[in-house]
């Protein structure tokens, strides 16, 4: 609001200011901060102090050289998409099944968020068990009978990170629920009204009138969603350690070991920043749709 | 379990009724587990005895949680009064930057060239001709464990070497038993492969690669032959689809699978699942091959401090650990070996008997930790992981990678 | 008269967008002006500004002589209504109205007094113990005058107070206000787009169009002598017929309409010597039928193509000089769709712009 | 209010397809409920699992399978969690860590979510210069992996004298509860209609009076929904609770770590499952009882524009 040297312009608004002074901090000195720190230690060969030795890009070479972090990112991917998607149409399908006036809606609704109160530690914890071949799922069918059943999806490098997804999407779909389910009753009744007077159909009224309406739904829980995916590291610790051989490592967790267990910062500080230019890239153009254009600009 | 104040009454209480002088000393450690919790509270209350507290900073999990939180704290400015930490190169960038307390004066005092054995164990917490650590117990982990009625069972003798072992492994795997349990968290498969490295290939072979760092060793027909025996464990350990090393060992007792490799502490687990060492447990040191050990353990460091008092306590707590009593009481509870000779340990094992004997006529080999860079050694965990996991991995091109591995290490 | 708010030079841009260019407007002590525009047009933004609620890019506004450009809009003197009421809704009527006093830390003893004072004005004094929520729009409405009234200022302003009302409460509230400002007699600022608003209310109307007034003037001068075709096409409904023709002088001033002569000697030119293009201008209301039509100066005879009967009148749409026009007919008159009906007016009451600029000539 | 009057109407829709009278057991519904007990088996199933396992004795949970009900229920497992089992030296279980992760939780909600809400406030309504450029680096924030921040902020810490207090954890608490908080804040006092903000502004109310007084009262939809992100987010944290307190101020996930995550020594799992829902108890009521205003908050704006 305050503009080109007004009579008062710097007083203008002081105490707006002032509480800002909290978030500007944390995104300028912390953010900012520490990501630069990051950014500019990864140009050294710190092992497990921060030291000004540096060495160019030789860790960003080896980074790239190395199979596990290769590995990595192709997980992220997949399981990143995966886990978006599905816990979008999960998330919705749950809201759009409970929105339909049901009874025990409460009940349901509760069942289905409560994993969101409980730490991915626990998350993976309890599904590292149902899902274990010895004792969980498939012990429990052969015991019925079919000696042959197999279901060992942590135990299948070519499984193991549906596995984890189904950990991920029980953990958090509910939240997606809620933020869909709030928005669908947000909608117009007139809308509904609308589609039935036209003769279209409830799922083309839900695809092409309805989620289209949901937008900015959609983008808090992609903001949600996304974040926690690349984020993603506790579930993987508690469900499958990174295993079997590397088949379920993510980028989260290859940082965290680089810098912790091989002691090697600056190669984890590396691995960081290539994450953090990633969602830089995602992030911005985003960010310039939402806000540049609007009349708060 | 004995009865301890919890430790907000200790701290109350401490100001009302100790003396002046008493310290609160925190101690950090990642020995949680019932048997571990019963050994670190020997030494607590030892320490206890002289009047300072003993505050407990336990935190699970070695690897990944406690040592960045250990190292963040000393780093951070905010410095416990002593911690456990491995014997390791890790800690070496810590006492290099002076964050750590020189306890050399200390150990002039108390005899450790002496008392200390092996002397290998003071060398690990030597820097710079300067003693920074103190060791509190040993232990191995070149041991192979077999249950030895799945063997009879089957009609097979019990292997007394690795050979005999992989030679059985077929007949095992017929009567749907797994010839080999082994966790499937990285540390253990990296166990797994340094015992094979130090068994196979023989102490010689391990040392040349890890400490002289010699790629034409990594690359050489004994290395291979390590490689090899890694690919047999591969095949062996098909379908122990377990995680924590303690349900592998559960496995060997109930008799689904033969055998497991791994450190001296799983006996106390087929103990606790009724199996008696020597009778229905055989246990080969150095996979009954080459019959080394690695004489590596844990021990503690101590941060320096300013405060004086702080400074005392830890003098304290020093004398403690490597105290004959402490060491006596401690190592029984761990299951672990002691730090020195001069202990009689009460109803040894046979297992332990034999460890004894192997440290006794020196046949100790040093460990991978302290040798190379955490860096090098999770870039070798990396690889074999991926190795043990992947049967289309095969035995030549994990060689080609880890004589890279070698040729960069540091 | 001294002015009660006075405006120079005001601009205001958005990055490269102007809303607001050089304005100047003076409002006099007590008048009531009122803000008219299609939306878009900066009227709100001009009353924001007064309000001090957007800051102007350049030039000052003065509230009693006051240099008030950079100030609170709580120290300016005004009052404030707006469109959605913006009552606080976790406040009871009372306290919306006594927000402000509270705020300028006035004793309670005069704060009751006022809140007192105002709610007998707008006879809201059963209201004042309940939650905007359980209010009706018109009360809603009148509870949002109140908390400009309890502020006891000079200057009132609205910002499109009436437009969330239905028709009939707009008529009531509309009634109310014109009372309130006669028995007040501050000064009000208006904004509307609503033309019935300001024709009613207004002692003189701003018209604005694109950030500039294209005309300000009393009721009376907006719709009978509109300074531009802007103003004139926007007064009135429905709205002015136009025709494109050529003034020419020679004699005497004429248009040719649908191939006659219209002289224009009664009609009251502003620019005496002007000839050419223009837009020649006639309002639906001033077209005259039936018998009327045959004494009117210009007459003419078109085909009714559509008939609106709106009870008290009827609309008839129809073709004059390959223009499509509309007049009325008395609410009682017969006519059916084709019929052939006779038009006259009198060009005195036309309005005549040039074509290049739409200024009045 | 609002939401229930939307609610039935909203319903209506649902059932306003035909004229006829519905049955019960209608396809339509046969589809609805099927679907929704089907799933809601896949969420009940690890809990059912947990809770089961959490009330058998060791033996049986050797022998038997997951999925088995106990055949004689001990409530054993769940007292040894709460008051026996050894966290390291301390065999006081959770019970410990409760205090301390109530002393953690209570000022980290409390000043994360004053802080993130007047960030949102000043974001949406004040809306000063660079504010959108600030708001993105938030954003961008809240995709930064905790695991990257953890050595500069024991720097940070250091530095500014807070590191291992309690008040540095809840400083780091609001530091990462911002981001997500302050999009949730500024999305709904966006939905708040400008003319209150302007009618307060006229009315002499300055930033903080229309805060207080206007914003806050109308937030608490939003509140609530922050309140038990927060709670949850902050009572299930392991990471910060650990590196940057004391051992006197560890939180019970600390314990629950060192019950669970013992790398060495017998498993019990019973304990640990026992100890695990204890741990999720604070959260899991959180959202029994409140998860209604959850909803209900959500709608109210937080999922706005």
């Amino acid at each position: 609001m305050s503009q080109n040297g007004k009579p008062s312009g710097l007083f203008k608004n002081l105490s707006a200011k002032i509480a800002a002074i909290p978030m500007v901090l944390t995104a300028l000195v912390v953010f900012v901060g520490c990501t630069v720190w990051t950014i500019v230690f990864s140009f050294t060969n710190s092992r497990l102090l921060p030291r000004a030795d540096w060495v160019g890009l030789a860790q960003y070479e080896r980074l790239w050289g190395t199979r596990r972090w290769l590995i990595s990112i192709e997980n992220l991917l997949i399981y990143g998409s995966l886990m978006l998607i599905l816990s979008l149409v999960l998330g919705f399908l749950l809201a759009a099944l409970i929105d339909q006036k049901i009874r025990f809606e409460d009940g349901f609704r509760t069942i289905f968020l409560y994993p969101y109160a409980l730490s991915f530690i626990v998350t993976g914890l309890v599904w590292q068990w149902v899902l274990n071949p010895e004792f969980g799922i498939q012990n429990v069918v052969r015991s019925l009978g079919f000696g042959n059943f197999t279901f060992d999806p942590l135990y299948n490098p070519n499984l193991v990170l549906y596995g984890v997804l189904v950990a991920g999407l029980w953990h958090g779909s509910g939240l997606v629920m809620c933020l869909m389910l709030a928005g669908l009753r947000g909608i117009d009744e007139d809308v509904w009204k609308a589609t039935k007077v036209d003769g279209i159909p409830t799922w083309k009224t839900y695809i092409f009138v309805v989620i289209p309406m949901m937008r900015p739904v959609f983008v808090t829980t992609l903001v949600l969603v996304t974040s926690g995916i690349i984020k993603l590291y506790d579930l993987i610790i508690a469900q499958t350690g990174g295993g079997p051989g590397l088949a379920s490592e993510v980028p989260a967790k290859f940082v965290f070991d680089a810098m912790f267990v091989s002691q090697n910062l600056a190669q984890g500080f590396a691995a960081s920043t290539m994450m953090l230019v990633a969602v830089t890239f995602i992030i911005i153009p985003w960010a310039y749709l939402e806000f540049g254009g609007k009349k708060n600009g | 379990m004995t009865s301890l104040k919890p430790l907000t009454f200790c701290l109350l209480a401490s100001t009302a009724w100790l003396p002046a002088h008493a310290t609160n000393l925190e101690v950090t450690h990642w020995w949680t587990s019932g048997s571990e919790a019963d050994a670190i509270r020997v030494i607590a209350e030892a320490f206890a005895e002289s009047g300072h507290t003993w505050v407990d900073g336990a935190i699970a999990g070695a690897g990944g949680i406690a040592r960045p939180l250990i190292t963040s704290r000393i780093t951070g400015g905010d410095p416990m009064g002593a911690t456990q930490f491995t014997h390791s190169s890790a800690m070496r960038e810590l006492i290099e930057s002076g964050f750590m307390r020189d306890v050399t004066e200390l150990a002039q005092t108390q005899g450790w060239k002496d008392a200390i054995f092996p002397q290998s164990l003071l060398d690990s917490c030597t820097f710079e001709g300067k003693i920074f650590c103190v060791p509190s117990n040993i232990h191995s982990q070149q041991w192979l464990w077999l249950n030895n009625s799945v063997f009879i069972d089957n009609g097979l003798d019990v292997p007394q070497n690795w050979d005999a072992f992989v030679a059985a492994a077929p007949v095992l795997r017929e009567n749907g038993i797994i010839p080999l349990a082994q966790g499937q968290q990285a540390w253990q498969q990296q166990l797994l492969f340094n015992v094979l490295m130090v068994s196979i290939g023989g102490p010689d072979l391990f040392e040349r690669i890890y400490r002289e760092r010699e790629p034409e060793f990594a690359a050489g027909p004994e290395m291979s032959a390590v490689f090899v025996a890694a690919g047999e464990a591969r095949d062996m350990m098909r379908g122990s689809n377990i995680q924590e090393w303690n349900l592998a060992a559960q496995l060997v007792a109930d008799g689904r699978a033969a055998g497991q490799i791994m450190g001296d502490w799983v006996q106390g687990e087929f103990m606790q699942a009724g199996m008696t060492p020597g009778e229905d447990l055989t246990c080969l040191p150095g996979l009954g091959v080459h019959q080394y050990i690695t004489a590596a353990g844990d021990a503690f460091y101590f941060p320096k401090v300013t405060d004086p008092d702080v400074i005392a306590a830890q003098d304290i707590l020093v004398g403690t650990i490597v105290a004959p009593e402490t060491q006596l009481a401690f190592t029984k509870a761990k299951g672990a070996l002691p730090v020195r000779l001069d202990i009689e340990l009460v109803d040894p094992t046979p297992c332990m008997q034999r460890g004894m004997e192997i440290l006794s006529q020196g046949n100790v080999v040093e460990s991978v930790n302290t040798m190379v860079s955490p860096d090098t050694l999770g870039r070798v965990t990396d690889l074999v992981v991926e190795f043990f996991a992947d049967t289309r991995f095969s035995v030549e091109q994990a060689q080609a990678e880890f004589v890279d591995i070698i040729a960069s290490a540091d | 008269m001294q002015s009660s708010v006075s405006i120079q030079n005001l601009k205001l841009d958005y990055g490269t967008v102007s809303v607001l260019r050089d304005l100047n407007l003076e409002i006099g002590q007590g008048e009531f002006l009122v803000l008219l525009g299609s939306s878009g047009c900066g009227k709100s933004t001009l009353l924001n500004c007064i309000a001090g609620l957007l800051e102007p890019s350049d030039g000052s506004i003065y509230i009693n002589g006051q240099n008030v450009t950079w100030a609170e809009p709580s120290r300016r003197g005004i009052g404030m209504v707006f469109q959605s009421y913006a009552l606080y809704p976790q406040m009871t009527v009372e306290g919306n109205l006594s927000f402000g006093l509270k705020n300028i830390r006035m004793p309670k003893e005069e704060i009751r007094r006022r809140v007192a004072r105002a709610a007998d004005v707008l006879q809201i004094e059963p209201l004042l113990k309940r939650k905007p929520a359980a209010l009706s729009g018109g009360q809603r409405q009148r509870v949002a005058i109140g908390r400009a009234l309890v502020r006891d200022v000079d200057v009132f302003l609205f910002d499109e107070p009436l437009s969330n009302l239905d028709a009939k409460l707009r008529a009531d509230l509309r009634v109310e206000i014109k009372r309130l400002h006669q028995k007040l007699r501050n000064t009000m600022i208006y904004v509307t787009h609503d033309q019935v608003e300001a024709m009613t209310l207004a002692d003189r109307i701003a018209i604005m169009k694109g950030g500039v007034v294209m005309q300000l003037g009393s009721p009376n001068e907006i719709y009978n002598r509109p300074a531009n075709k802007y103003v004139a096409d926007f007064i009135g409904s429905p709205s002015m017929n136009f025709f494109e023709t050529t003034l020419s002088r020679g004699a005497e001033p004429k248009v040719v309409l649908a191939g006659r002569d219209v002289p224009l000697a009664t009609y009251g030119f502003v620019r005496k010597d002007f000839a050419g293009a223009v837009w020649f201008g006639i309002r639906p209301e001033h077209i005259l039928t039936g018998e009327a039509a045959a004494s009117a100066p210009v007459r003419f005879e078109v085909c009714a193509e559509l008939v609106e009967p709106m009870g008290s009148e009827i609309l008839v749409w129809s073709t004059l000089a390959d223009t499509s026009i509309r007049f009325r007919l008395d609410g009682q008159e017969k006519v059916a769709t084709g019929d052939m009906l006779r038009i006259g007016f009198d060009p005195a009451r036309a309005s005549i712009f040039d074509k290049a600029e739409e200024l009045r000539v | 209010m609002a939401d229930t009057v939307i609610r039935t109407q909203h319903a209506s829709h649902a059932h306003a397809a035909g004229p006829r009278p519905r049955p019960i057991f209608s396809r339509r519904n046969i589809i609805i409920y099927g679907v929704l007990i089907v799933l809601a088996l896949y969420y009940l199933l690890p809990i059912y699992v947990m809770v089961v396992t959490s009330l058998k004795g060791m033996p049986e949970i050797r022998v038997g399978n997951i999925f088995a009900p106990p055949v004689e229920i001990t409530f054993a497992p769940w007292v040894k969690a709460w008051s026996s089992v050894c966290t390291g030296l301390n065999c006081d279980g959770l019970s410990r860590g409760f205090l301390n992760s109530l002393k953690i939780t209570v000022p980290s909600v409390f000043f994360s979510i004053a802080v993130a809400s007047v960030n949102g406030y000043a974001l949406s309504m004040w809306r000063f210069k660079g504010a959108n450029v600030l708001f993105t680096i938030l954003i961008i924030g809240a995709f930064i992996p905790y695991q990257v921040m953890i050595y500069p902020i024991v720097v940070l810490l250091r530095e500014i004298g807070l590191y291992g207090e309690l008040s540095g954890l809840v400083l780091v608490h609001t530091v990462f509860g911002m981001p997500i908080l302050t999009l949730l804040f500024r999305n709904y006092f966006s939905s708040v209609p400008e003319e209150l903000f302007k009618a307060a502004r006229v009315d002499g109310a300055g930033f903080r009076t229309i805060y207080f007084k206007i914003m806050l009262p109308m937030a608490l939809p939003i509140f609530v929904v922050a309140v038990i992100l927060q709670t949850t987010a902050i009572w299930n944290d392991f990471l910060f609770g650990a590196i940057y307190t004391r051992p006197e101020n560890y939180p019970m996930t600390v314990q629950l770590n060192n019950i669970v995550n013992s790398v060495t020594g017998v498993k019990e799992y019973n304990v640990n499952m026992a100890a695990t829902l204890l741990s999720g108890i604070v959260p899991l009521s959180i959202y029994l009882i409140s998860g209604k205003l959850f909803v209900r908050g959500i709608a109210a704006g937080a999922v706005k524009g």
